[in-house]
């Protein structure tokens, strides 16, 4: 269906692309597995002509073919579902499947028409999703299926669909290789990056596995392990297993009564809820995306305007109520946030200034007189150790945060914030969109930080994550406790009932 | 009180806010395609004194208007080239622009009237006083309908939101914010012609004295929607024909005038109240102001 | 040639003169200085009419400043090239031309509007309060609704002189008669802005003003259209009237423009440079009224039929009692 | 730093073709223009007299583009400021100087910052742009001071908008004072040296101190600023009012140096300008005095070219300023022709 041959791409001094040859069978399903900063998306975006290789050549069908842009990708039968959605949030579900592909005449937008034709796409694939809403009100999953929408409105052959289920619950993703599957039956050929190993073995017909820019090697999924994978996408064994001793829970350090928050809309994303924290202790937190976890931890961060707050928070006895971010980190809290790029980072700036965010006001960071100058030594010291500490790649403390692949850039999110030795540590998805041997480290240091006498909150959409990582774990289902459970006797599928039933 | 709220009142109303409108409608289009426009002002000079250069010479208004639209369409095509094509800080080029419409006409002026920076007077039979009204409020549906039924709008808004989505979905981005831009010129030159042979007889140095810029200011007062950004320019125009007539009439309690400068206030003064009271936050369209290009 | 215009030929005296920010084109003072200085050259206006005066020849370089802070590195800039004559619009520039002139005593300055009693610098000054009171007459003897409109560009001293005198003219003829006042902007932008010259000269009519007479360079030009769009009665005569300042503006819409409020500053620039030419400089104060003709009014076929013989008379009885003094017209500028 | 200089060139060549177009010498009147602007000591004297508004503007603009703001109403700012400084040094003429030069001076920086705090708190507290609230507020300064000015400050005889002029001991030397054969003629006087003091203390404040790593964090990504502790209405707040202060100094230049009184109109768009000093300087103190050296040298060159040569007038100038302009901030268009032309 479609070739890549000998791709090569650079950007400035990151040989993302290095040779890359890939072979993609028609009406199968391939893999691409890789580190963070592998090449995978590089690879894949020249594919649908987001990028131009600065050498090597695409073969659709067996012949040569030039992709200068999406649009001939799309004119190509190409189709792409990126790891950062490509969906204008200000607008409605119709109006970005037809964008650039609009029925009706210049003149007049068709939008019954438009309504018609994707109401038929979305039963056809079992994508049932309003084609009114407006996309900022869509749960991650939904905004999803709108991708694919998009990308069967414009009669694609192949799906591209880098990291999809990064952002899904166990439930979607089980429903959205259904829907996979449903297509490969169709005569779709389908190509997926994932981190995620069990998904490959799982879904996949063959694998494509990238390391540093090159392509070191392509299995059956029928003949090839997790372990070889792994093996293969690292260049050592890893344990994909968390090793986890049992937890000395100590005296409680985080407790919250009755707490709600409410929007401005007057939803109440968080209603009423109670439950505490011990030192020692991870406290998991497993919800379908969109049941209040997002506000919760805000609010816990004080990153929500009090008003909008009620119930009482206290840490280690002291009521928090009222108090903001600041204050909170004073206390002893740290926060890993769910969406590093929109909370964790100043994109623009460097390592070393990303690395103070949070603490840059006070000694040692700041220095006479009054406190108000930076010690510019001092703050890369800092910078440098994170860096080692949290092997944070490239190693270069004055690169930009953008410069960085996701995994690194969570690195040093988690290395700062680690930085704090704090009381409390409230993260959220702190391995969304990292790979294998990246997640090993971060649950390990996860782990540690418990054993070291801290209560950790913690966060995810990963069911998996949470069960291994948790030594108890809450459930949440609209804005309230729907449950807790044991992670080390609970099954996946009670845990999954609570989550999408609430009982 | 009668001296003021009078009919006359309102057709001055409509006369001041008819070049606030099309230069707020041209702003929209560059702006909800992601470029800022500051340099309305600039673009109105350019249609002002084009309309009434070429009319005065011609003697015809239509030739005169049609001058000064294809001048918008210039400036504002050097606008898209520095901020679309070579990335240029969009801000930066409009308040070029703008420099720049100040030193042309006069230069012009110059060559083809013995002045600096004026034209003559054109005699009263070749004006055009309603012909840019009627097309500015018809304009106001008109680009209404565009922007929300047409593909084009759509593509448009998509483009001023998120322009990586816009491509990823296969559309020429670039021409997309072109042709918003180009709109945008000849909407702000057909205010500013306005200005020069319908409201009045002439072009004369900086003859537009701020109006783009209360335009720009109507545009994000309307929040970037037409109909919206009507009723702001609406508001300015009243404002402004209301002071105009309370001036001399309106009396301290002490009985003596009060002092212009204070009356001249009232409009901007009552936008910011109205702003902070009742419009509140607006939001820009996502991708304003910055250039789209990704690595190649 | 530019060779001889860049360095300009020392043979022939050489006259610099600096505007005022509205520059050459102002329709207003700096336009009539331009007029004047022209015709000194070259025995022509500007657009090559005969000026009915000799030219003299002279060396003429202009600057058109554009803002305040170039006013004085022009005046400088023929300074140092050692010109005869240097000569400043505008009451602004007096305080630069006093530092400038003395930096150079024996270079000749000319201010106009503007006062110095430096011993190398002509003071050129106008009484344009007793035009103003002039028309002010001439417009109450012929409103048939005893409203007139005044339209200034700003709210300054220097036009407050037209207003009152305008005013005062006015109810001379009769006490109870109204007189609008109203004023364009608050920033130099105000000069140039005729569509809102024309709205207030409109509010003024509906107000029920007659005739209006605008002092706002280039502003005013709106009230001319303003009174032209009111059109004419069965007779054909206007029913609403302009008056036109500075310069004779009667030609500029006729029938329309009840007369012109004259401020010669053309031939004032024009008599301190034949001076110069024939090395008659005298500084000091050189005070231009209604007994030198530096102000008055114009009477052309554009506008004879406008206005009745009474008015006229009138006018010329206070002329005659302003130049004797039995009345004071009052300078508002110095209130 | 190579391309902008290129930039420049390529836009005098344009320039150059104007001209010629008309049939004057580009040769003879940029050696007028720039000879005019440089030579020693009233053209460099003028053009840094004339750059150092520029310089306060240019860093007003950039303190807030820093923070996430454009701010179009230094112009507002430095009018009231301007203003103020005057009042300050009518009202207590009799201070000795020691105290009444940094009391006026006090009184232009508080005066610019309240007004710049204005939109700040407008946006903070009520979310309104403050690109409307900046242009309005210009519209408001303006009108203000000059009513102040025509109705309480006011020398009777004065046919124009000036204030009375401010007491002796408020007026600050000019360099002549310091540099041996420089004219006293010059109006250029320490205020420009605080406009380089001012773009050392901005750039230390803005990249070494913990209140301008806020700043920039806010207009990097507020969010982010947020979640690191930092109220994100207070550095709007904040912003705005350092931007306003800024700006004020303008009248530390005017009414101090050179006027010795606030005179109406006396800003030739120093506000706009600004704009276009602080973005064509990158946002970057250094960039920003570059930017306005440039501007000042063509105001000031500007002047004899307009008066020296038969064809071209001031307009002619600011073309070529303008042309300067579009051809720096599409610096891309040079990268991209040298690529090219290195390709073949
Ligand atoms: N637009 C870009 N500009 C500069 N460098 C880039 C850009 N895109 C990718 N890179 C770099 O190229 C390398 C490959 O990036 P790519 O996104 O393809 O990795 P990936 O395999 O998708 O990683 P992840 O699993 O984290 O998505 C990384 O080092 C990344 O930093
Ligand atoms: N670079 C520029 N960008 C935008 N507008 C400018 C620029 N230069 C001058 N202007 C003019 O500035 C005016 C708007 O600002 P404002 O009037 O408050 O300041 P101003 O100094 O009074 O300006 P002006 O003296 O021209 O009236 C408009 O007349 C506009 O044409
Ligand atoms: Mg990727
Ligand atoms: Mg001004």
């Amino acid at each position: 269906m479609i070739e890549l041959r000998n791709i090569s791409k650079r950007f400035g001094a990151v040989q993302a692309n290095d040779h890359v040859s890939i072979k993609v069978e028609p009406g199968t399903i391939h893999a691409i597995v890789g580190e963070n900063g592998a090449g995978k998306s590089t690879a894949m975006r020249i594919a649908y002509g987001f990028y131009t290789a600065d050498a090597g050549e695409i073969l659709i069908d067996g012949q040569v073919r030039r992709i200068g842009s999406p649009q001939d990708a799309i004119a190509l039968g190409i189709g792409m579902v990126h790891q950062h959605f490509m969906l204008v949030d200000t607008m409605t579900v119709a109006d970005n499947i037809v964008l650039g592909a609009e029925p009706g005449s210049p003149l007049s937008l068709d939008l019954q028409e438009a309504d018609i034709r994707i109401r038929a796409l979305s039963a056809e694939f079992r994508l049932s999703v309003d084609p009114h809403a407006r996309i900022e009100d869509l749960s991650v999953g939904q905004q999803q299926r709108v991708e694919l929408l998009k990308a069967l409105y414009r009669k694609a052959r192949l799906l591209i669909l880098d990291e999809p289920t990064a952002v899904l619950t166990p439930q979607e993703v089980e429903e959205f290789f259904g829907i996979l599957r449903g297509m490969r039956k169709q005569g779709k050929t389908i190509v997926i990056i994932t981190h995620k190993l069990a998904e490959v073995l799982a879904l996949s017909d063959d694998v494509t596995v990238m390391r540093d820019g090159k392509v070191v090697g392509r299995v059956e999924t029928k003949e090839t392990s997790a372990a070889e994978l792994a093996r293969l996408m690292v260049g050592r064994d890893v344990l994909l297993h968390v090793h986890k001793p049992e937890a000395k829970p100590g005296a409680q350090v985080l407790g919250v009564r009755n707490l709600s928050v409410k929007t401005a809309a007057g939803a109440k994303p968080v209603d009423n809820v109670t439950f505490e924290v011990r030192a020692g202790e991870i406290v998991g937190v497993a919800g379908v995306e969109g049941n209040g976890q997002t506000e919760l931890v805000e609010a816990l961060a004080g990153l929500v305007d009090p008003l909008r707050v009620s119930g009482d928070v206290d840490l280690e006895g002291q009521s928090l109520s009222g108090m903001n971010p600041r204050r909170r980190r004073e206390r002893g809290i740290a926060h890993i946030p769910e969406d590093r790029h929109r909370r964790g980072l100043l994109l623009e700036f460097a390592l070393t200034e990303n690395a103070i965010l949070g603490v840059h006001y006070r000694r040692p960071i700041t220095m006479l007189p009054g406190d108000a100058v930076l010690d510019d030594g001092e703050i890369r010291r800092r910078t440098v150790d994170i860096i080692k500490r949290f092997d944070v790649r490239p190693p270069n403390p004055d690169l930009p945060a953008r410069a960085l692949s996701g995994g690194n850039q969570q690195k040093l999110v988690i290395g700062r914030e680690f930085e704090l030795n704090p009381k409390l540590l409230l993260v959220s998805q702190p391995t969304r969109g990292v790979d294998i041997g990246a997640i090993e480290f971060i649950h390990d240091k996860l782990v540690k930080l418990r054993d070291g006498g801290c209560a950790v909150l913690l966060v995810s959409a990963e069911l998996e994550e949470v069960m291994s990582l948790s030594d108890r774990l809450l459930i949440l289902h609209k804005g309230r406790i729907a449950g807790e459970v044991n992670p080390q006797v609970a099954t996946a599928a009670e845990v999954g009932l609570l989550m999408t039933r609430g009982h | 009180m009668g001296e003021i709220l009078n009919i006359s009142l309102i057709w001055s109303a409509v006369r001041l806010s008819t070049p606030l409108v099309l230069a707020a409608l041209g702003g929209m289009f560059a702006e909800r395609a992601g470029v800022i426009n500051i340099a309305l002002e600039g673009m109105m000079l350019a249609g002002a004194f084009t309309a009434a250069a070429v009319t005065y010479t011609t003697g015809s208004p239509w030739i005169g208007l049609t001058a000064g639209v294809a001048a918008g369409l210039a400036i504002a095509w050097v606008h898209a080239v520095a901020s679309i094509r070579y990335r240029a800080d969009q801000v930066v080029t409009g308040t070029a622009i703008n420099i720049l419409m100040i030193g042309v006409p006069g230069f012009l002026s110059g060559a083809l009237f013995l002045s600096s920076g004026s034209t003559p007077q054109i005699p009263k039979e070749h004006l055009v006083p309603w012909t840019p009204i009627v097309m500015a409020f018809a304009a106001v549906p008109i680009s209404w309908y565009v922007l929300y039924r047409t593909p084009f709008g759509l593509r448009l808004r998509a483009v001023g939101e998120n322009p990586e989505a816009a491509d990823a979905a296969g559309i020429r981005v670039a021409a997309v914010r072109y042709i918003g831009v180009l709109l945008s010129g000849a909407f702000a030159a057909l205010g500013g012609a306005y200005l020069s042979i319908g409201q009045s007889s002439l072009f004369t140095r900086n003859m537009t004295s701020g109006r783009g810029f209360i335009a720009l200011a109507a545009l994000i007062f309307g929040k970037w929607r037409p109909v919206q950004t009507m009723f702001a320019c609406l508001f300015f125009g009243f404002t402004e024909a209301i002071t105009i007539r309370m001036q001399g009439v309106v009396k301290l309690p002490s009985g003596e005038d009060i002092p212009v400068q204070f009356i001249q206030m009232v409009p901007y003064l009552l936008t910011i109240v109205v702003l902070a009271g009742f419009i509140g936050h607006s939001r820009p369209p996502r991708a304003l102001g910055r250039p789209y290009q990704k690595e190649r | 040639g530019q060779q001889s215009y860049a360095s300009d030929d020392r043979s022939k005296p050489r006259v610099g003169i600096v505007f005022d920010i509205g520059g050459k084109d102002d329709r207003s003072f700096n336009a009539a200085a331009w007029n004047g200085v022209r015709c000194a050259e070259t025995g022509k206006w500007p657009d090559g009419k005969d000026c009915g005066r000799p030219g003299f020849g002279i060396t003429l370089r202009d600057v058109e400043p554009g803002t305040p802070v170039n006013i004085e590195p022009g005046m400088r800039a023929f300074a140092e090239r050692k010109y005869d004559l240097i000569i400043g619009i505008g009451f602004a520039q007096a305080p630069i031309i006093e530092t400038v002139a003395r930096d150079y005593p024996d270079i000749h300055f000319a201010i106009v509007d503007g006062v110095s009693d430096l011993p190398n610098v002509a003071s050129l000054v106008f009484k344009e309060h007793e035009g103003s009171y002039l028309v002010g007459i001439l417009s109450a003897m012929t409103t048939k609704t005893n409203t007139l409109g005044f339209i200034g560009g700003m709210d300054i001293g220097l036009i407050h002189r037209f207003a009152k005198g305008f005013e005062q003219g006015a109810k001379s003829v009769n006490p109870n008669i109204r007189v609008i006042e109203n004023y364009v902007g608050v920033t130099d932008a105000a000069w140039n802005n005729p569509g809102k010259g024309k709205e207030l000269a409109l509010s003024q009519i509906a107000k029920g003003a007659d005739v209006i007479f605008p002092a706002a360079g280039n502003s005013g030009l709106g009230a001319f259209d303003a009174v032209e769009d009111m059109g004419r009665d069965a007779s054909g005569r206007a029913t609403h009237f302009v008056i036109g300042v500075d310069s004779n503006m009667n030609m500029l819409k006729p029938g329309f423009v009840l007369t012109s409020m004259l401020k010669r500053v053309d031939n004032a620039v024009y008599q301190i440079t034949r001076d110069v030419v024939n090395k008659q400089f005298k500084p000091g104060l050189h005070v231009f009224g209604l007994e030198s003709d530096g102000v008055g009014y114009a009477i052309d076929e554009n506008n004879k039929d406008l206005l009745s013989p009474e008015a006229i008379r009138a006018a010329e009885e206070a002329k005659k009692k302003i130049i004797a003094g039995e009345i004071k017209v009052t300078d508002a500028m110095f209130q | 730093m190579f391309f902008p200089v290129v930039a420049v060139l390529a836009a005098f060549l344009v320039g150059g073709v104007f001209i010629l177009a008309i049939g004057e010498s580009p040769l003879q009147t940029y050696s007028l223009l720039i000879g005019s602007a440089l030579w020693w000591p009233d053209g460099i004297g003028y053009t840094l007299f004339l750059a150092t508004p520029l310089i306060f503007t240019g860093l007003a603009v950039s303190v807030a583009f820093r923070a996430g703001l454009l701010n179009i109403g230094a112009e507002g700012q430095l009018y009231v400021a301007a203003f103020a400084t005057a009042w300050v040094g009518i009202v207590f003429a009799n201070l000795p100087a020691a105290v009444l030069v940094p009391l006026c001076c006090t009184a232009a920086v508080a005066a610019g910052a309240m007004w710049g705090a204005i939109p700040g708190i407008l946006k903070a507290r009520f979310g309104s742009h403050e690109v409307i609230n900046t242009i309005m507020l210009n519209f408001i300064a303006v009108a203000f001071v000059s009513y102040l000015t025509q109705y309480h400050y006011r020398t009777p005889g004065d046919a124009i908008l000036e204030t009375a002029p401010i007491g002796a001991n408020a007026h600050i030397p000019r360099l002549a004072r310091f540099i041996p054969g420089f004219p006293e003629r010059i109006p250029l006087n320490v205020a420009f040296l605080l406009a380089l003091v001012c773009c050392a203390l901005v750039y230390f404040f803005l990249w070494h101190t913990k209140w301008g790593y806020e700043l920039r964090a806010t207009g990097s990504n507020p969010s982010a600023a947020e979640y690191g502790g930092i109220s994100i209405r207070r550095q709007i707040v904040l912003a705005m009012a350092i931007s306003g202060g800024l700006a004020g100094m303008v009248g530390i230049n005017e009414v101090l140096g050179y006027r010795h009184r606030y005179y109406d109109g006396f800003s030739d768009n120093y506000g706009f300008t600004g704009i276009a000093v602080a973005l064509l300087g990158r946002n970057h103190p250094v960039g920003v005095v570059l930017a306005a050296l440039l501007f000042a040298v063509l105001t000031r060159g500007g002047v004899p070219v307009d008066a020296f040569t038969q064809h071209v007038t001031k307009d002619i100038v600011q073309i070529l300023q303008a042309t300067i302009i579009l051809f720096v901030a599409a610096e891309a268009l040079f990268r991209e022709g040298l690529r090219r032309w290195v390709k073949f």
